[in-house]
């Protein structure tokens, strides 16, 4: 069901959510969520950013995690585009649209691939700052977002 | 022989992007392979130190240290991942 | 800060993203809902729908509820379009979206005032259904949904 | 004189869509002005049953049945919302 792909290329917020709904007349919610790239992170200036990726492990990985979102909410469709390769701030970065009959699903489904996107996909981000290129270090806060969907059974669902 | 890959902050520290290795005999497992990458040299150890935080997947599926190796595996190390 | 329309003509959900980014580098995060006119609900076919609302406290509500999680939520900018008037199984009635630094608090902010407009925004649903025309009535769900940013002060956020 | 106006279905059941009233003397509220209401007729008696599901909003905002009036307020009267 799920459409996952890895690009270079910017891709149009329209037309993914244009795709989830397109022909259809059961789509009753689609919950997006666009990432960017920021000018400041972790206190420091951030003039590039380059998105390095595990090419076959990537589209795997999304897959399961779509597979899981699919499994856990009665969902319609998802999409996951993802950029790799040098990006600016402003640059959007990732895309997650889910479709559904109702909203709760819609958005809660959203949330967990972002939340397991940020913590089991095979994506490692390199920044360029005043002070040098920097590897992005992963954040305790996503780990957390991520553990809230597991502990408890349906988490925020 | 097993495939490794490194990315990112761990290839760099390596210097290494892929590599072939050769299966020790017996029962090897993705710690056999740690254990002789530690035993390379000061760099190689130091990125594979314990307590280091770094991942590994085999044929593209997350793994751990337990996880068992057979010829022809693609065996994966890199950092906590930054993406979305 | 918050952008609110109602209107009768179909909006473009890209443009609308677009416009929370366009020229900026600090927006992190923008969490989108788009709801549309199914052609189920509550068990019967529709077949069209119109939407009726009372001009003035419309907006007014809208903008009160952006107001609302502007306060709750570190946001950069928040929009609300929803349209009245006759629609069809497939259009889009709504779009709330919402850009942040984050993203916890872009899907939070999104979520919350979805919930809100649903319960407090004064818009009434017609449907044409098989066995004529009926109003749409309120949920219980809907209620609940609200009810959970009031209790235990930070809901889901 | 205040201004009330009905919507959905609460403006069909009634038949009307904006109307004016005058005030009584005193300190009107809200369930002054829904007591002159249900003492209309059968029809408008049901529409503003107690325990029905009906809510009002004065001068634009929510309000409720001891929500005091003044003259040039504006009075709305409808079932629940049903947006989005």
């Amino acid at each position: 069901m799920a459409h996952v792909r890895v690009q270079e290329a910017p891709f149009d917020a329209g037309r993914e959510i244009a795709a989830l709904t397109e022909g259809r007349r059961d789509v009753g919610a689609v919950a997006t969520f666009v990432g960017l790239v920021r000018d400041l992170n972790d206190g420091a200036a951030v003039s590039r950013m380059t998105l390095e990726h595990y090419p076959g492990m990537t589209e795997r990985a999304l897959e399961d995690i779509c597979a899981q979102a699919a499994a856990r909410w009665d969902l319609l469709d998802l999409r996951v585009v993802h950029r790799v390769g040098p990006l600016v701030p402003g640059d959007a970065i990732v895309l997650v649209a889910v479709s559904s009959a109702h909203r709760g699903e819609a958005f809660a489904a959203c949330e967990f691939v972002m939340d397991f996107l940020k913590t089991r996909a095979p994506f490692w981000k390199k920044e360029e700052t005043p002070g040098g290129e920097r590897w992005v270090e992963a954040r305790a806060s996503d780990d957390e977002a991520a553990g809230r969907w597991v502990e408890g059974g349906e988490g925020r669902g | 022989m097993v495939t490794l890959l490194y990315f990112a902050s761990l290839r760099e520290r390596v210097d290494c992007a892929r590599e072939q290795v050769a299966l020790p005999p017996g029962t090897p497992t993705v710690a056999t392979i740690v254990d002789t990458l530690r035993a390379r040299d000061g760099r190689w150890s130091a990125a594979f130190a314990p307590g280091l935080a770094w991942r590994v997947a085999v044929n593209q599926s997350m793994a751990d240290l337990a996880t068992p190796l057979k010829p022809g595996d693609e065996v994966a190390f890199f950092p906590p991942v930054t993406g979305g």
